[in-house]
């Protein structure tokens, strides 16, 4: 298992090669070492998975020490078991998929190698924050993958928007980023280690109040990362950056680094109650509150974005609730039915020349047939109708919260009626109906359908065929549960009549929203604008901020405090040298001869203080 | 005491060798740039001007030393000496060869020995940095003589030596250590051990073919460096007789003269002892004994052994007829020598190094015969243009290489 | 003191102390060097004579303690004295340029 | 053996040493020093100190001090003329560097009057892997630290020593 480490370093190799040498290189070079990388990740993936019994033995290897403090080690370890081997195949696997599809997606764009440069730095630090075995290597990867997410939704950088939706991805990851680290002091404080072995294993022993600490740390960590109330607002900003890197970083991989580090670190979580049922609230206002905003969004992105917003929630919903493997079973099946609706949307985009308002699309099922079927099974799969993948997982959290709080089972289930309700409005809007926009919509070439075809059959299959809970039963092991028909009614019954809604209001009766609207003004205008959370966040932290800085930072503290100071110890030493300059001769020697006589009088003193004469 | 008395006796012998060696080397060079440039080079001194060097000697020796009246005379005096000295130094480190063993004999009543020796002088742990340091002193013997000349091209001269052998002298360490990296040892004698062997049974391990990185480049890059250190054509700047008349040593004549030339040359033959010893494996041989290496010096004798009979059975001169076939008498008598049993395990290994060392000493006063000099600037831009750069790319390969696959 | 005891002392090796107080007379020299000479590249050549005098200390108290780290100081001493020396003599034939004098007591322009 | 060597190379040292001061031409000096530093090599040799002896004899010897020679024929610097004007150093001078050996040499026996001996053989840690080891693990960071040094000392010396200043 020595080359678990080429698992990473592929990419960065590809990174390292089309950053440096991508500009000379003809496309076709750049393609070929951009998805080869990837896809030879993908394959050693499967090497190490048939090696290890995918997972079943865990394999440990330290590289070398990274840091070493007296006592304090962090090494540079890669672990395999199962749950990173689950992450590692969705990681690598469907980012080959989308590799390929952006071959095809960016072909015309300005700075193609540089696209692909970064997006293989992107997987190098997403497989190295799966591939940690401590919390400080994951954080290399947590923080290298933000760093990737800033420069890919900035790639448009002419853009004043995109810019700006990039800064506001790194600042606000920042303040989780900054829980995490907390999370981490303290780790290092209790435990002495920042080994998940170590740390897991000395965990059940250690005060309810520090892990509680610890996890609400962590928490604050995943809620910037994963986009949970109250650190959401950059995701849907996010999708200023091309389609396939929504699909990539901000839907199937990045985003659910948050419930992956929750998941990981259950053994603390576990212990602590309060911070359980912290992330459960956390999540459940989350998938409530994102649904509801996604409702009346009219940009494809958008509305897939907060949908991600959403689904995530379901995940650490999932997570807070006890059930970790449907979290992750939530989070694999997300990551296919996700990236197909946003490759999907980046084809219909593709299609009709970069729009994005659904407003101006429809009709496109005759335009775009593979699009369609493929997107169709999307919907599908998110609106959690048997036997799609979303289905399987969704219903999985959903059981798991009535058993712990029956309230949150039903509001999950209004949730995934919405969820359902916007997914398909949105293909509503998008494929039937006549066509509104302009120029002649087309079907997309084959690099990008080609993935989406295998994405559709991930998302048709997936959810049953990779059951997660019971791979991962040796890990998080499975509730006895009592089978109650009742639940499984309700959440397929949510998602049915979220469709049907949507189809009355958007296909039969297309004049009906409008009235809706127009009948509840006050709350659509509410939802339409995301609850105004980016105006309330702008007037109560960030001009304060901005204000504060200004005012006590720059003016007082920098010009009066530090330049004061500064000036000070300018004008004291002029007047003491006006004095001292009078010692000063120009002989050399005689300075020397001071520096003799200096020397002796130091060693003399010193000989004093040892008592030596 | 019998340390002592064994030394002595290697100290007599290398440098009885090493002495006729300098003188001969003066021969050698003649009669090959002669013959590349189609001459017969010296001839009319013994046969084939054979004793051509021993004249040179006497004549040196013998002729009026004039010392300037302007000159500094103690510096003056001082700088031959001290460039001899530095450079005759060198040899003492230099091993040539595997261990020797002598049976117990008996004088009288006494009984002698066994002794067992290696082929060398003095076994020094850190015997690469000792060839360095030495090498860096051989600057004061040309600067001082060029400034305690007192003569304007004696002191450009000097400056113009001291400055190229500094400068070279950094390419020339870098290109050094590459090869010690994959030894991992800074003994000579353990380098040479280490390129002990040969891979798929028939190529070498010397350092410029091993593995993990052959070190070809640094082989180059330390030749021509030490063109540079040993002020030969076509880097010989301090001595330039078109611009400086003969630059550090114009104002020197008879014994103080031959001294520089002295030094010159000791300096090439250890140049060329540790490039053989660093990159060319030494003593190892250039195939193994199982494919019959040992053979090839007796073969070798042999035919030029036949060749000098052949001649001299059709002499071109009247001469030949008697010295050709004395030569082949010696050439069949070093035949039998090396195909002797009992001393082919100590001959051998001396007989590879030497070939390989002269192979060097060859290309040295071939490139004399064919490269034209450079200028001053494109000296100094080459050294540190390209050279120090490609030696520095050179040793981080290499030592990320080692790293990698130790 | 006996021929034996002599002779033992003889094979024990060197005291300690005469190293340190070689390098103390070492030292002494390069000061008073520095004080009376007026060459300025003289005065430099007795700094690095004291840094050599201190060398020879760090290297005694190296085989004292059976430790490596004090021949590391000399190597440090000598990486700094070589660019200390290059800077210098750079100082040294910027000031000649100027003041065509390599006399110290001649350069103090800047005294008052 | 050890006493013999110790003595001969510290008189040649202590010699040359007192050669460097008296010594009126520079290049005298410098030649002396290269003496001093030949025979402290020869005694960091005794110490078991062999990469630094041939360290002290590449860089000091070989680099450092043939610097100094170029300068020195390059500005063709005579002897020097006799300018008293340090009244300091006339009167201090003296007795400062007396009382600093004093002290020194005091300290020496002081606190290491049986310290121990020095004998060739008894420390073999001053090989080129020992320090090798040492340079790159404990003592990495000031070997980064001097190297960044050098790097600036190279590029001062090379803006100093330009012929014009723009």
């Amino acid at each position: 298992m020595q080359n678990l480490w080429l698992i990473p370093a592929l990419p960065f190799v590809g990174f390292l090669i089309n950053g440096l040498f991508g500009r000379r290189l003809p496309k076709m070079v750049t393609n070929i070492v951009a998805v080869g990388s990837v896809v030879l990740s993908f394959l050693l993936v499967v090497m190490v998975g048939l090696d290890s019994d995918w997972g079943a033995k865990p394999v440990h290897v330290s590289y070398f020490t990274w840091i070493g403090i007296g006592s304090f080690n962090v090494g540079w370890d890669y672990m395999v078991d199962k749950l990173t081997m689950i992450m590692l195949m969705i990681v690598t696997g469907i980012g080959s998929l989308i590799h390929i599809y952006a071959t095809g997606y960016m072909e015309h764009e300005e700075g193609y190698y540089r696209f692909f440069a970064y997006l293989n730095l992107f997987m190098f630090f997403m497989l190295n924050l799966v591939l940690a075995a401590n919390y400080l290597l994951l954080f290399v990867g947590w923080e290298g993958v933000g760093l990737c997410s800033y420069l890919l939704i900035g790639f448009y950088f002419l853009k004043k928007s995109a810019t700006n939706a990039g800064n506001k991805a790194f600042i606000v990851n920042r303040i989780g980023d900054f829980g995490f680290s907390l999370a981490m002091f303290l780790i290092v404080v209790n435990f002495g280690s920042l080994d998940f072995g170590k740390v897991f294993e000395t965990a059940p022993g250690k005060p309810v109040d520090t892990l509680t600490a610890i996890a609400l740390l962590m928490l604050l960590g995943a809620t910037g990362k994963s986009a949970q109330i109250p650190l959401y607002v950059w995701l849907p900003d996010a999708m200023e950056g091309p389609t396939p890197v929504s699909a990539l970083i901000h839907a199937a991989t990045m985003v659910t680094a948050g419930v992956y580090m929750c998941t990981r670190s259950a053994a603390i979580f576990t212990h602590a109650p309060i911070a359980m049922e912290a992330v459960a609230l956390i999540g459940l206002a989350t998938a409530v509150f994102a649904a509801t905003i996604g409702l009346v969004q009219n940009d494809i992105k958008k509305v897939f974005a907060y949908s991600t917003v959403s689904q995530l929630g379901y995940m650490f919903l999932g997570v807070g609730v006890g059930a970790f493997s449907a979290g992750i079973w939530h989070l694999m099946t997300h990551a296919f039915f996700k990236a197909l609706l946003f490759l999907g949307a980046g084809s219909v985009i593709h299609a009709c020349h970069g729009e994005q308002d659904m407003r101006h699309m429809g009709g496109l099922k005759k335009y775009a047939p593979i699009t369609f079927w493929t997107l169709l099974i999307a919907s599908l799969a998110i609106g959690g109708v048997p036997p799609f993948a979303g289905f399987w997982s969704k219903d999985a959290i959903l059981v798991a919260a009535y058993h712990h709080a029956p309230w949150m089972f039903w509001l999950g289930a209004i949730t995934a009626g919405m969820t359902a309700f916007y997914v398909f409005r949105a293909l509503f809007m998008t494929f039937f109906g006549e066509y509104r926009g302009h120029g002649h919509p087309h079907e997309s070439p084959v690099s990008m359908w080609g993935p989406l075809a295998a994405l559709a059959v991930l998302s048709t299959v997936g959810g049953y065929f990779f059951n997660v809970p019971k791979i991962l039963d040796s890990m998080f092991p499975l509730a006895e549960e009592p089978e109650n028909p009742m639940l499984l009614i309700v959440s397929i019954g949510a998602g049915v009549i979220g469709i049907a809604i949507a189809w009355y209001m958007y296909v039969a009766n297309t004049e009906l929203p409008n009235r809706i609207a127009e009948s509840v003004r006050g709350l659509y205008t509410l939802l339409y604008n995301k609850y105004f959370v980016d105006e309330i966040y702008d007037a109560t932290v960030v001009h304060p901020v901005v204000e504060g800085s200004r005012a006590v930072l720059w003016r007082g503290i920098d010009q009066s405090v530090i330049d004061g100071a500064v000036n000070g110890v300018g004008y004291q030493s002029r007047g003491i040298g006006s004095v001292l300059r009078l010692v000063q001769s120009g002989s050399i020697r005689s300075y020397a001869t001071w520096v003799v006589l200096g020397s002796v009088a130091v060693i003399v003193v010193m000989g004093v203080i040892g008592r030596s004469f | 005491m019998e340390f002592l008395v064994i030394t002595a006796i290697k100290l007599a012998l290398i440098l009885f060798v090493f002495m006729t060696t300098l003188a001969y080397l003066q021969w050698v060079e003649r009669k090959v740039i002669a013959h590349v440039q189609v001459r017969m080079g010296p001839s009319r001194v013994g046969p084939h001007g054979l004793l051509q060097p021993l004249a040179d000697v006497i004549k040196l020796i013998t002729k009026e030393g004039v010392m300037p009246p302007h000159v500094n005379k103690g510096f003056y005096l001082a700088a031959p000496f001290l460039a001899v000295f530095m450079a005759l130094i060198s040899i003492s480190i230099i091993p040539f060869g595997t261990s020797l063993t002598i049976p117990a004999f008996q004088i009288g009543s006494t009984t002698f020995g066994p002794y067992t020796t290696m082929m060398e002088l003095a076994n020094v742990n850190v015997g690469i940095l000792f060839v360095l340091a030495i090498s860096s002193l051989g600057v004061y013997g040309i600067a001082l003589a060029g400034w305690a000349s007192n003569n304007k091209y004696a002191l450009l001269g000097g400056l113009r030596s001291s400055a190229q052998m500094i400068s070279y002298e950094l390419p020339l360490s870098l290109a050094l250590a590459a090869p010690l990296l994959s030894a991992g040892t800074l003994s000579l004698r353990g380098i040479a051990d280490a390129q002990a062997g040969f891979y798929f049974g028939f190529i070498p391990k010397w350092a410029i073919f091993q593995g993990p990185f052959p070190q070809i480049f640094s082989f180059i890059i330390f030749v021509i460096s030490s063109f540079a250190e040993t002020n030969r054509v076509p880097f010989d700047l301090p001595e330039a007789e078109n611009e400086l008349v003969a630059g550090f040593h114009v104002e020197y004549s008879s014994m103080t003269f031959a001294a520089f030339f002295m030094a010159e040359y000791a300096n090439m033959v250890t140049v060329c002892c540790v490039a053989s010893l660093l990159f060319l494996g030494g003593w190892q041989p250039l195939w193994p004994v199982a494919l019959g290496s040992n053979l090839f010096a007796p073969a070798i004798f042999f035919i030029a052994g036949a060749l000098c009979l052949y001649h001299g059975i059709n002499p071109a001169r009247p001469f030949d007829r008697i010295t050709l076939p004395v030569f082949a008498v010696v050439f069949f008598g070093l035949a039998g020598l090396f195909a002797f049993p009992p001393v082919v395990p100590v001959l051998m290994p001396i007989f590879w190094f030497l070939a390989k060392v002269g192979f060097l000493l060859f290309v040295f006063i071939w490139i004399r015969a064919t490269l034209p000099r450079f200028r001053y600037d494109q000296l100094m831009g080459f050294a540190w243009k390209f050279l120090f750069p490609v030696a520095l790319v050179n040793l981080l390969i290499t030592g990320f290489l080692v790293a990698l696959f130790s | 003191m006996e021929p034996a005891d002599a002779l033992k002392l003889l094979n024990s090796g060197v005291p300690i102390s005469w190293y340190l107080t070689l390098s103390a007379l070492l030292f002494a020299i390069g000061v008073a060097g520095f004080i009376f000479r007026r060459n300025i590249i003289t005065v430099f050549m007795c700094i690095e004579l004291m840094l050599n005098a201190v060398n020879l200390s760090f290297i005694t108290f190296a085989h004292q303690h059976k430790q490596a780290s004090g021949q590391l100081f000399t190597f440090f001493v000598m990486v700094v004295a070589a660019a200390e020396a290059a800077v210098g003599l750079a100082i040294i034939l910027t000031v000649f340029r100027n003041r065509s004098t390599l006399n110290i007591d001649k350069i103090n322009t800047l005294k008052n | 053996m050890d006493i013999f060597f110790f003595l001969l190379f510290a008189f040649i040292a202590l010699i040359a040493a007192v050669n460097v001061v008296l010594q009126r031409h520079p290049i005298s000096s410098a030649l002396s020093l290269v003496g001093v530093m030949g025979s402290l090599a020869v005694l960091y040799l005794l110490l078991g100190a062999e990469f630094i002896a041939m360290a002290q004899m590449i860089v000091y010897a070989g680099a450092i001090m043939v610097l100094f020679v170029f300068v020195i024929m390059l500005l063709n610097a005579g002897t020097e003329e006799r300018t008293g004007r340090s009244w300091l150093a006339q009167i201090f001078g003296v007795p400062a560097m007396i009382a600093l050996l004093g002290l020194l040499c005091f300290f020496a026996y002081k606190v290491f009057p049986n310290a121990g001996f020095v004998k060739f053989g008894d420390f073999t840690g001053g090989g080129a892997k020992e320090i090798g080891y040492a340079l790159f693990t404990d003592y990495l960071l000031p070997f980064e630290v001097t190297s960044i040094l050098i790097l600036i000392a190279i590029v001062g010396a090379i803006v100093l020593a330009r012929k014009e200043l723009d």
